[in-house]
């Protein structure tokens, strides 16, 4: 177990430490930072003020090595436009991006897990035709298009819920369940064949054999090992949901992370961009690493 | 150890067919240690797969190799085709050391037949582009190819008419004929066979080692023959060698191993061949219920966990060779 | 009269049968085994008398009695108190056929809690018990282990103890061997006609080795194409097989000291007919040389004590 | 009804793939031509249509049923290439490493992880952003994005396939390691790879639309469903067709590629995930 933890420890780094490289690569693609920065009514004594102010006058390996330094004790310098330092940008973002992405996993789960295995269950009827069409359906819809919808639907004709802001909860009601419908198709999917392919195990078999109710196969039995993969993906999704927030934030107004990286994008604010993909990625990191811990946990093939 | 006399060179199957001076096919220590390992940065944990074995095969005869699951005769067959490159030791066939002739000098000396024949067969192709395959790998497929093929696959009991169909047309038993065509279409002088019946009904089973028996009197090939059926390999081989955790712990002429077995594992295995007797009931083979395990074997003789009549000295020292039986309590 | 009867055993899938005629029967403390190569219907047979064959499938019977009591038209609520309880079954593959998810204890106290109710500590000391019962040492330690932990070997040994937890009459054995090794084999059969004959247990083994039911069963069915093609007391079956195909098996067989090494092996030429919709009559005539017309009509089964489905008297 | 799917799914993307190559021919109007004095025409469903502007025009007085011809292009092309150039990396890596495993499936695994690890939309924008728009460009950072999906598949398919015996055949009969990768692995996951050259297809065909709504991916007045959403986004409150007509479109194509996809993964027997 420690020696699984260690590896998996390692290996976050690396991939870390990759991500880095790549976002720090990514903000010298447009050549001279700092005419970006200074903007375009700079003068030219302007720009070498701002150039020697960043470091920008520095080779390239020295300017990376300060700023993974900087980066690794989660100072990520200040922002060009907020004028304010990115960490705390990113600090008082980051709850309303969470919120939104855990509402996001929860609708989602709530919707595919009982769907999965209703289909599962019932797999070649009706039901299962109706569940596999909603999640062809949900794959194929465009997130920022059925936010639209859904705002000119229950915000403007119903008049149910607001169509933007973050006030109170019922704000993030809409978002949530737009975000959802990209992670419900997945989960949908994977708990279905997940379920379908435990139903015609050899163990669902013996359980048969043994006489067991239909309720413990069903649920003791069988979605045991069904939820290995639907744990693993639950995660990665809500790694993928915090990443695509920053459509339905853009959509809804909502002053999160993501909203924050297409501000800085539109005013080429590097510095922020670059902390938001390495935090993104974080993020993404240790939610898969708890994923692999609480597979561990469920699957005792995988303890050592 | 005990001067060879004329007795334990026989048991040893060393003994020369008439005509043949030099063995077909010679293994000399022949050992594979792999490091499974555990994911990115995992510990690698050392499994003796093959652990120093040696055998001759005279030309035209033919080897059985028996043993159960783990013991490594699969591993010995895919370093006996250079599919996995040995750790130490070396395959001298005809005097030429086969692990440093190049891929087509090897295909055309030894070739394999497999045991699954729903996944030995690619199942993209048609059969005679299958049969064809290693004269395209040579390099030599040219007008003649279509000819060969065909000639091979009547040879095998195919019509050649069903050259043009895919492997998911034909029952098991033609898609093993299939199989050992593609194998002999390059004229090999060694054939390996990796339990290539254990897949196959018995009637089925039965047809193939038929047709194998033919072959192999009318082509003269030398033969491996892997398997776990004893019955069968009692049947097809003229030398059997007994495996057991990556050695050879018995080796000697078919008729003899069956009739008198020394090493206690062989024994136990004999003993475990239900022959369709009515009356005998189910033996007991003696054995624990102790599994070998090639990732952690047992000091001294790798068998004395299992051992019926294993002594303080089984657990310590390395068995001598005696007679071609690898045991203390032959000594 | 016998614990298990079945006449007119039908199983189809979809268009294609899978049976298409199994009538046997196994009396208490016997060993009957059902022999037939791969696709002979004779797995699912064993699935359709335990009530568990695949969705999709279809089975029809003339008359099903376990202990003289209909199980044909049982609901699978009531079949699932019998499965488990007075009939267990196991399975080909040790490896797969328990749950890796949960310890051995806890699937093998499930089966008593959940048919004779007690505590789980009864049932899991009654588990330990039947661990030691089947030969497996230090039993408490298994118990807590999980499946993967444990040898094909020992896995197959667990399934025995975990169908044998609250004393059925009637054990299935579907193919228990065929997935191990020689001398496992070797040791599980062992095992299994000992227990058969200490507790009196009815056991219907299902194998494809001729081997295996010469040295266990006291009855043999072989099967062919979906159908019983004989039915005899295992002694008189290998002494004087009556049906054309029984007899190309045995001949098919190298057996040391009757085929010499080397010798040609006996083989039956052509392959198992399609059962598709609207076959009948024999199985086995197309690849039968004594075939002839009335081969095609349906074949009866012939003979009092020694059945077989044949027109030609051998 | 799984040949249903292929048939409905294969049949629309036809249609649509037909309609955008003949666009200059059956569109009825310069899809860039401007008349404001023709702002915001409603479509032939709605009272006051004109009957010169089928689907009516938009904010700048363009012809929405050319610019939704023509947005077909933008997608397809957009979709296509991007599962080129992801199909080609994605393949090459995941072939790479579960034929030769060892080392270099460590370091295949390795940049998988990294590349999953990496939020698609924000990289994609931001790149996007700094180096200004342009169709070439949003393909280029898709297809560096989006190969994770085929170098999974493509790993562990040729996985499986490496150790079968037909392989093993291949080897000892002396063929070379490229003819082997080209003869006997290609052939068998190719299928699977097909299946999942649509899902990437579908995938990449709305990726370009969420950059092109948030203005930074296909440069405008280039018709892009995504941007005529985006430029419809200010008048959805009183015209909500303007968004309904490129949505509905975007939506339809994105479905029939998928149950193409998903017909076609039934038939050839799903692929390992």
């Amino acid at each position: 177990m420690a020696s699984f933890l260690l590896r998996r420890l390692i290996l976050a780094a690396c991939v870390a430490l990759t991500v880095l490289t790549l976002a720090f690569t990514l903000t010298r693609l447009s050549g001279d930072l700092a005419i970006s920065i200074a903007g375009p009514s700079a003068t030219l004594e302007d720009v070498a003020v701002i150039r020697r102010a960043y470091g920008l006058d520095r080779p390239l390996p020295e300017q990376f090595i300060a700023w993974v330094g900087r980066a690794a004790v989660g100072d990520f310098g200040e922002s060009y436009f907020f004028k304010s330092r990115v960490s705390t940008l990113i600090a008082e973002r980051m709850p309303i991006t969470l919120t939104l992405g855990f509402v996001g996993l929860g609708i989602a789960l709530v919707v595919s897990i009982p769907l999965g295995i209703l289909a599962a269950v019932r797999e070649g009827s009706w039901i299962d035709r109706l569940v596999q069409l909603f999640a062809m359906i949900g794959q194929a819809m465009p997130s920022f298009w059925l936010g639209l919808i859904a705002m000119i639907f229950f915000g403007l004709q119903l008049g149910w819920l607001p169509v933007s802001g973050t006030g109170s909860w019922e704000h993030f009601v809409m978002p949530g369940t737009v975000l959802a419908f990209s992670a419900i198709p997945a989960l949908t999917r994977l708990t279905r064949s997940g379920m379908i392919q435990s139903l015609a195990s050899d163990y669902i078999r013996t359980a048969r054999a043994k006489g067991l109710s239909r309720f413990s196969i069903l649920f003791k039995h069988a979605l045991r090992n069904a939820a290995l993969p639907v744990v693993s993906i639950a995660s990665v999704q809500l790694g993928f949901m915090l990443g695509g927030s920053i459509v339905i934030e853009t959509v809804f107004a909502l002053h999160g992370v993501g909203f924050l990286a297409w501000e800085s994008i539109t005013k080429n604010d590097f510095p922020v961009v670059q902390a938001v993909v390495l935090v993104l990625a974080v993020i993404y990191v240790v939610l898969t690493l708890l994923a692999d811990l609480f597979n561990a946990v469920l699957d005792p093939r995988l303890r050592r | 150890m005990i001067p060879p006399d004329g007795r334990s060179a026989e048991r040893r199957g060393e003994l020369k067919r008439p005509g043949s001076s030099t063995p077909a096919i010679e293994i000399r220590g022949l050992q594979k240690h792999f490091r499974v390992k555990q994911g990115l940065f995992g510990t690698a944990k050392q499994v003796r797969a093959v652990d120093g074995v040696t055998l001759s095969i005279p030309a035209g005869a033919t080897l059985g190799i028996v043993g159960e699951s783990g013991c490594g005769k699969s591993t010995l067959a895919r370093l006996i085709l250079g599919l996995l490159p040995p750790s130490a030791g070396e395959v001298l066939v005809e005097g030429q050391n086969l692990l440093r002739l190049d891929r087509r000098a090897r295909a055309r000396l030894i070739q394999p037949v497999f045991q699954d024949p729903f996944s030995s067969l690619n199942p993209r192709r048609r059969i005679g582009d299958i049969v064809a395959m290693p004269l395209v790998a040579q390099g030599t497929a040219g007008a003649k190819t279509r000819a060969r093929v065909a000639e091979m696959l009547e040879q095998v009991g195919i019509s050649p008419d069903m050259a043009g169909r895919t492997p998911a047309q034909l029952s098991g038993g033609q898609r093993q004929r299939v199989a050992i065509a593609r194998a002999l279409v390059l004229g090999p002088r060694i054939l390996l066979c990796d339990e290539p019946t254990s897949a196959l009904d018995v009637s089925v089973q039965s047809q193939i080692l038929n047709l194998l028996g033919d072959l192999r009197r009318g082509l003269n090939l030398t033969t491996l023959f892997i398997s776990h059926n004893l019955a069968v390999v009692e049947h097809i081989a003229d030398t059997v060698a007994v495996m057991y955790l990556g050695r050879i712990v018995e080796e000697a002429p078919a008729r003899a191993l069956f009739a008198n077995p020394r090493h206690p594992y062989t024994r136990a295995l004999l003993a475990s061949v239900l022959t369709p007797e009515p009356g005998l009931g189910v033996p007991d083979v003696g054995l624990g219920d102790v599994l070998p395990d090639p990732a952690n074997i047992p000091p001294g003789c790798r068998f004395h966990p299992r051992c019926p009549v294993a002594i303080a000295r089984c657990s310590v020292e390395t068995p001598p060779l005696v007679d071609g039986a690898e045991c203390h309590l032959l000594a | 009269m016998s614990l298990l009867e079945i006449e007119g055993l039908e199983v189809t899938f979809g268009q294609t049968a899978a049976v298409r005629g199994a009538d046997f029967s196994v009396a208490r403390g016997e060993t009957h085994c059902i022999v037939g190569e791969s696709g002979c219907g004779k797995s699912v047979t064993s699935l359709a008398i335990m009530g568990l064959l695949a969705r999709g499938a279809t089975r029809r019977v003339r008359r099903m009695e376990f202990d003289g009591r209909d199980i044909s038209r049982l609901s699978e609520r009531d079949m699932s108190r019998l499965r488990g309880h007075r009939m267990a079954m196991i399975f080909q593959e040790p490896m797969t056929s328990l749950n890796p998810a949960y310890t051995v204890g806890s699937q093998m106290a499930e089966v008593r809690t959940r048919h004779l109710g007690g505590t789980r500590q009864a049932a899991l000391d009654r588990a330990a018990e039947l661990l030691g019962r089947v030969g497996i040492t230090a039993p408490g330690m298994r118990l807590g282990q999980f499946p993967h932990q444990l040898s094909g070997g020992l896995r197959q040994r667990v399934m025995i103890a975990m169908a044998l937890m609250n004393d059925p009459e009637l054990l299935i054995a579907d193919e228990p061997t065929t997935a191990l090794d020689v001398t496992i084999q070797a040791q599980i059969l062992r095992l299994l006609a000992q227990l058969q004959a200490d507790l009196g247990l009815a056991l219907l083994l299902i194998t494809h080795d001729l081997g295996v039911v010469a040295r266990v069963a006291h009855r043999v069915s072989v099967m062919y194409a979906g159908e019983v093609v004989e039915n005899a007391a295992t002694a008189d079956l290998f002494a004087a097989p009556r049906h054309p195909y029984t007899r190309g098996l045995l001949d098919c067989l190298p057996i040391p000291g009757k085929v010499a090494p080397g010798a040609p092996l006996g083989s039956i030429p052509g392959m198992v007919p399609k059962l598709t919709p609207g076959f009948s009559g024999c199985g086995f005539r197309s690849r039968c040389s004594l075939a002839h017309e009335a081969c095609a009509a349906p074949v009866p089964m012939r003979g009092t004590a020694h059945l077989f489905r044949c027109v030609i008297d051998a | 009804m799984r040949r249903a799917g292929i048939w409905l799914g294969g049949g629309l993307l036809l249609l649509v793939t037909l309609a955008a190559i003949l666009a200059p021919w059956i569109a009825p109007h310069d899809p860039y031509a401007q008349d404001l004095t023709r702002r915001l025409a409603v479509p032939f469903w709605m009272e006051g249509s004109r009957p010169e502007h089928l689907l009516g025009t938009d904010q700048l007085g363009r012809d929405y049923l050319s610019r939704l011809i023509y947005g077909a292009r933008v997608s397809l092309i957009i979709g296509a290439m991007v599962v080129v150039v992801s199909g080609a990396i994605g393949i090459t890596l995941g072939v790479l490493g579960g034929f030769f495993g060892g080392r270099v499936d460590d370091v295949v695994l390795f940049l998988i992880t990294c590349r999953l690890s990496i939020p698609v939309v924000l990289v994609a924008l931001a790149v996007v952003g700094l180096l200004g728009s342009s169709t070439t460009l949003v393909v280029t950072v898709l297809g560096l994005l989006l190969w994770d999906r085929f170098a999974v598949v493509a790993r562990a398919t040729t996985m499986q396939v490496r150790n079968l015996d037909y392989v093993a055949a291949a080897w000892a009969a002396g063929s070379s390691t490229p003819r082997i990768l080209v003869s006997e692995v290609l052939p068998n996951i190719m299928t699977h790879l097909a299946v999942v050259g649509t899902l990437e297809m579908a995938l990449a065909i709305l990726l370009e639309a969420a950059l092109s709504f948030l203005g930074l991916g296909v440069p405008p007045p280039l018709p892009s469903w995504g941007l005529m959403i985006a430029e419809g986004r200010d008048f959805m409150f009183f015209s909500a067709w303007v968004i309904w007509i490129p949505g509905v479109a975007l939506f339809t194509l994105v479905l029939a590629i998928n149950l193409l996809g998903d017909g076609l993964r039934d038939l050839f027997g799903a692929a390992p995930s």
